[in-house]
């Protein structure tokens, strides 16, 4: 098996080529994916592989986007939209919310929706406002779709091959601020890694830490330096938020009894609240602290010169875990 | 010279309210037109049923369509067997002619998930009930065709409310854009439910919208089945095959009335006046196409009555069938959520299907 | 003081004319919320009191309706747009999502939108598909909303008449299953009452149940037949889900030990998650029991065949509190 | 006759690309003019600084406007005080004109909360990233403006790439119906950042797309400013005081070029052409204007160093003003969440201090 060093962003151009090349239904289309390769460069040189056809620069006009790409999807075909941002999804929001997530249920199976709408989520590259949400909870919220988020190159591309060959709808976010942050071996061939399997990034007996995403790294950072104080973290890194991997979850849980949430979204309504209800539904006998929320404030996301403020940082969730464990 | 060369405020006309011929008939054998009468008279019908099992209880809220017969059937009858059509929730006549089954329709209303499930061999699209989101879908399936290398028409109902709507005007876009084989198909039947077309949009027609898209639009007497069929045809034919110049997408006004009210339930007594209405039924595309028939001798007395008969006794069946049907299981809540069970749906239903057990199904049903 | 007796449908009527009375700077607006006084009578007798000018009907627009109303706001006015049922806001929701929520902190206080974005919510009224929506977490989890539903005639008035005096935006959700349920007297005169403050509806000993609009009735009942088994539970009414009343959460539960919560929504990403993480991070030395989630299933709302089933009903309340009780 | 009359797909000119006079010139003071040019000089050089901020990583991203100013100078000019602007975020030029300081779009850019925060004498809305969202609320803010008895008009901006979007539809049917005014002006620079305009709708003009809401549409060549003052100027009149058979609103299309990247983070390379930027390089309105200006008399070697000299001070003062502002504390992410500040965050601000305390503001901070 060959394999490359790649970063995120590469491992989701790798993934979607690998797709387009093995099946001649999966489109590519967005604004500014084709000729210029997107904005992040996550389809570059697909245009001139694939043709425009294929890889398809649309009107700025997200629910059209979506829109079409249900009516694709359910005529047979298998489209990727992009969206460019994930502050910019809510116009698409009733397309996939009311229809993408529907469609199956709606016509009895006559029609489904195998389409992956991807969006670059989250904060810390000083982008302008719109540029940092993360509000992965609304898509978890709406049965009838997937929700997946990668933290690292390979998962990206095994899990993006999944999502595109799974028959449902999903919603994939790729955490921007990782997209170039650090390289990894990825198997040329195609692999995939199954929706809906948590990972354990860590393993450790005092505390398990819930997280996904970008807020991987940091929480590793954290739980090293936590280490060295002689508290040992388990991290999981949830990789698909819905379905999420209950089992995961609470076999952590049952070890440690102490929990942690990692998340880059406002804390009110956010998926920590899920995670503790699933931890004390499933194993409230082993708890022996609060499960503690390490999240965004309940704020609009700043202006980029106070972001630093607003996301977890290594120093908060490091606080947060310390209070679990000394509780 | 196509019809679909008119500006998009002259209004195109085949027959006029007495029934009589005033532009160029669309080439329909016999057959075809009587079918054309039988399938409105179904729907009169049909629409008077529904209407009635409502009122006594026995189905939920159900759109009439009285009034609209003409622009449905008319339309659906320009498609061939392969071409799709993407219904809203009130085309009840165009999906039957597109192939689904009435008790299909009976069913929906009654509330029953396998309501929606369209028959296999029909190529028409599941309804939505959320105003304008079929557009984009009819958008994109056409593209999808076009890309697959199919040669298939996408016909795509909507009303003059729906105008209004994002969806609307980014479906037609990317239709424009990606010169899908679309046929944009507005039944304005000059209300919303209690909002007028004038205060709709402030443009004089539906038809020159089409101008922001780059494609052609063009208005027809939607009371006027063989005007309507004329101009849907063309406008299927240039999707599925236009000449070098002329772009696929069309988007066909027709302008016709709802007779009746906007949904069983609603009073339209409170918007508009019943002059309005009597002014509108002289327009009525059943008894103007019976005129055509009878006066041509396509049609007689003994014709007439055969299909009354005949649409009486296939209402009527549609409706024991309806009727037949078990409430559903609740199963079916679950059962295509997903392609597979996800297990905390699996754990739900096992759930519901414990307290069923241990409570009666009684405890759980109203009325 | 003289008072009328009103059903929950009346009571909206009469807050909006209170306040179209009192401040001419109040404007409804929405889909045949004038001529037609609104497709359950929401606005009867509103367009021919106060005219066109301030009782609007708009072209179907969703976002249209939303997006001018919050630049109406900005430029002073108070506008009341209605959106015809919750499961149409979503082609709203970016305008609310984006805009309304943010229009203050954007402009450092410069334009504010007070505004009150109405829609009857929830199931039980054999409805065609997405006339039966109660997805109330979407909006909690967007800081910068406040989102009200009300339970009773009274309430509703009350509420109303402080949303629409609110500097802030905020979206009114109606239960429409009990727009018409029961009446109750509900003063002629103006009078609010309070944001983000809960009511308890039924004291209790052994266990408290949260919930809030239409499911509050059915989760009384419950609480009765439950008494008679002699399980004495506490009934909190909601009514404010952001800010929400966390005090008088945690009261009941530091009272009972136990809790369960009612709603309508699905299980997954629901309010109910929300509330088991405040309860056991106020208050996890008190709890015995994990907090029993009685709500709406993961899958999308039913057409009305199967609705009755969806719903949590009294016997699945009384199910899932015996659960808690029993634990 | 107003200039608002001609067909939307008849572009108005009043100075040709060498700096002639071909068509009426509006009716402006020399020193009007002056401060036009003045204008449009200023932002010229604005831009130049802020590209080279970024690049020397004292500024976030930037989306920079040069070849844009004539349409963005022009329009805001033709404004009085009272009327209000609503931005994208690239009308850094017109923002200026209506009154905001260059050191708030500095800060902006720089991430600072406050860049956003208006100043309070200046009648411009908040710029809002997300595209074509601005445009309901202008018609919002207008409608609301009639309803109050107030007399001014509204003008909106947004680019080519925005007329796609659903909002753009819904704000201007909405303007068409409720007869707002609001001049909506579509700042038409031939590229959605890597879509050219031909793929972003099929329709020939932009201005054309007026006609699917019942008003004016008019294309102006943008890159003139005497031009675009004139048709804009017509159009606010007329939505300020429209004669009895005229509506309010109206559709601007500025056809123009944007010279440079979409934002600093773009690069234009990869998907057009030099020959074609060189093109549009050559209807560049400074020298346009200039060259009017110098060979009427109004401007010599003299007037233009003097304001090139001024211009570069104001810059360079703005520039240290926006430098000299500090990071912003932590608590404006929560002072402005609501009018009062609920209790949670309260705390959750409180919690955020107790660790910058405990632990050191450096450990918050990256870089
Ligand atoms: C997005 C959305 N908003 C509102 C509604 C509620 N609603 C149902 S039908 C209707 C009027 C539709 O008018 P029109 O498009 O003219 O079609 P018609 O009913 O006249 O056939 C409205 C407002 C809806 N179904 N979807
Ligand atoms: C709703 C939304 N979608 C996508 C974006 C990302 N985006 C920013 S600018 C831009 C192109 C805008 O093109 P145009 O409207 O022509 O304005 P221009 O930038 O040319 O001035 C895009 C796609 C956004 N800001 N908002
Ligand atoms: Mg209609
Ligand atoms: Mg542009």
């Amino acid at each position: 098996m060959s394999a490359q060093n790649l970063t995120l962003v590469q491992a989701v151009r790798d993934g979607l080529h690998t797709e387009m090349q093995n099946d001649e239904d999966v489109i590519v289309l967005g604004e500014d994916v084709g000729k210029n390769g997107g904005v992040f460069r996550a389809t570059e040189g697909l245009y001139d592989e694939f043709g425009g056809d294929r890889v398809v620069d649309t009107p700025l006009a997200e629910a059209g986007i979506v829109g079409t790409s249900i009516g694709m999807a359910a005529y047979g075909l298998r489209p990727v939209p992009e969206i460019q941002f994930m502050g910019f999804i809510y116009p698409a929001f009733d397309q996939i919310i009311s229809h993408a997530a529907r469609l199956r249920t709606r016509s009895r199976g006559r029609f489904t929706c195998p389409m992956v709408v991807r969006a670059p989520y989250g904060g810390g590259i000083r982008a302008p406002e719109h540029h940092s949400e993360s509000k992965e909870a609304f898509f978890v919220h709406e049965p009838g779709l997937k929700v997946v988020i990668p933290s690292t190159p390979y998962d990206t591309k095994g899990l993006l091959i999944s999502a595109v060959r799974d028959p449902d709808p999903v919603v994939f976010l790729e955490p921007k601020l990782i997209y170039r942050a650090f390289r990894e071996e990825v198997p040329d061939e195609e692999y995939t890694v199954p929706l809906g399997e948590a990972a354990v990034r860590r393993e450790g007996g005092d505390v398990s830490v819930f997280t996904w995403g970008a807020m991987t790294r940091v929480t590793m950072e954290a739980a090293e330096n936590l280490a060295a104080e002689g508290v040992d973290c388990e991290v999981v890194d949830l990789r698909t938020l819905s379905p999420l991997d209950r089992d995961a979850v609470v076999e952590s849980f049952r070890k440690t009894g102490r929990a942690a949430v990692v998340h880059e979204a406002p804390k009110t309504g956010g998926l920590a609240g899920e995670l503790t209800a699933i931890v004390q539904e499933e194993a409230l006998l082993y708890q022996e602290a609060p499960v503690e929320r390490i999240t965004g404030f309940d704020t609009p996301y700043p202006l980029y010169a106070l972001e630093d403020y607003y996301l977890p940082s290594v120093a908060r969730i490091e606080d947060g875990i310390r209070n679990v464990v000394e509780y | 010279m196509s019809v679909l060369d008119r500006g998009p405020r002259e209004q195109i006309q085949v027959l006029d309210e007495a029934g009589e011929l005033v532009g160029d008939p669309p080439s329909l054998s016999d057959d075809e037109l009587v079918a054309i009468y039988r399938e409105m008279k179904l729907a009169r019908h049909f629409d008077a049923r529904a209407v009635s099992l409502q009122r006594q209880g026995r189905m939920g809220t159900y759109p009439p369509m009285s009034g609209q017969e003409a622009a449905q059937v008319g339309s659906a009858f320009a498609l061939d067997e392969a071409d799709w059509l993407f219904p809203s929730y009130r085309e009840h006549a165009a999906t039957h002619v597109h192939g689904v089954p009435l008790e299909r329709t009976l069913l929906y209303w009654m509330g029953h998930e396998s309501g929606n499930r369209m028959p296999d061999e029909a190529n028409v699209f599941t309804i939505a009930v959320p105003i304008a989101t079929q557009i984009p879908h009819a958008t994109g399936a056409a593209w999808a065709a076009t890309l697959r290398g199919d040669r298939h028409a996408f016909l795509c109902y909507f009303g003059d409310g729906a105008t209004s709507e994002g969806d609307f005007h980014e479906g037609l876009n990317f239709a424009g854009v990606f010169d899908t084989p679309t046929v944009f198909f507005c039944n304005n039947n000059q209300w919303a439910i209690s909002v007028p077309r004038e205060r709709q949009t402030a443009s004089e027609t539906i038809a020159q919208k089409a101008e922001a898209y780059g494609f052609d639009g063009v208005q027809v007497d939607g009371m006027d089945p063989l005007a309507v069929y004329r101009v849907t045809r063309e406008a299927v034919a240039k999707a599925r095959d236009p000449d070098a110049d002329e772009s696929r997408p069309t988007l066909v006004e027709a302008v016709q009335y709802r007779f009746g009210a906007h949904t069983t339930a609603d009073d339209p007594s409170v918007y508009r006046s019943q002059e309005e209405v009597e002014e509108w039924r002289g327009k009525d595309p059943i008894p103007r196409l019976e005129t055509y028939l009878r006066e041509t001798g396509r049609l007689d007395d003994e014709r007439v009555d055969a299909i009354q008969a005949s649409i009486e006794e296939e209402v009527s069946a549609a409706v024991d069938t309806a009727e037949g049907e078990r409430r559903p299981h609740p199963e079916e809540m679950f059962s295509q959520v997903f392609a597979d069970l996800p297990d905390r749906l699996r754990e739900q239903l096992e759930d519901l299907e414990r307290l069923r057990d241990r409570y009666g199904d009684e405890r759980f049903l109203k009325e």
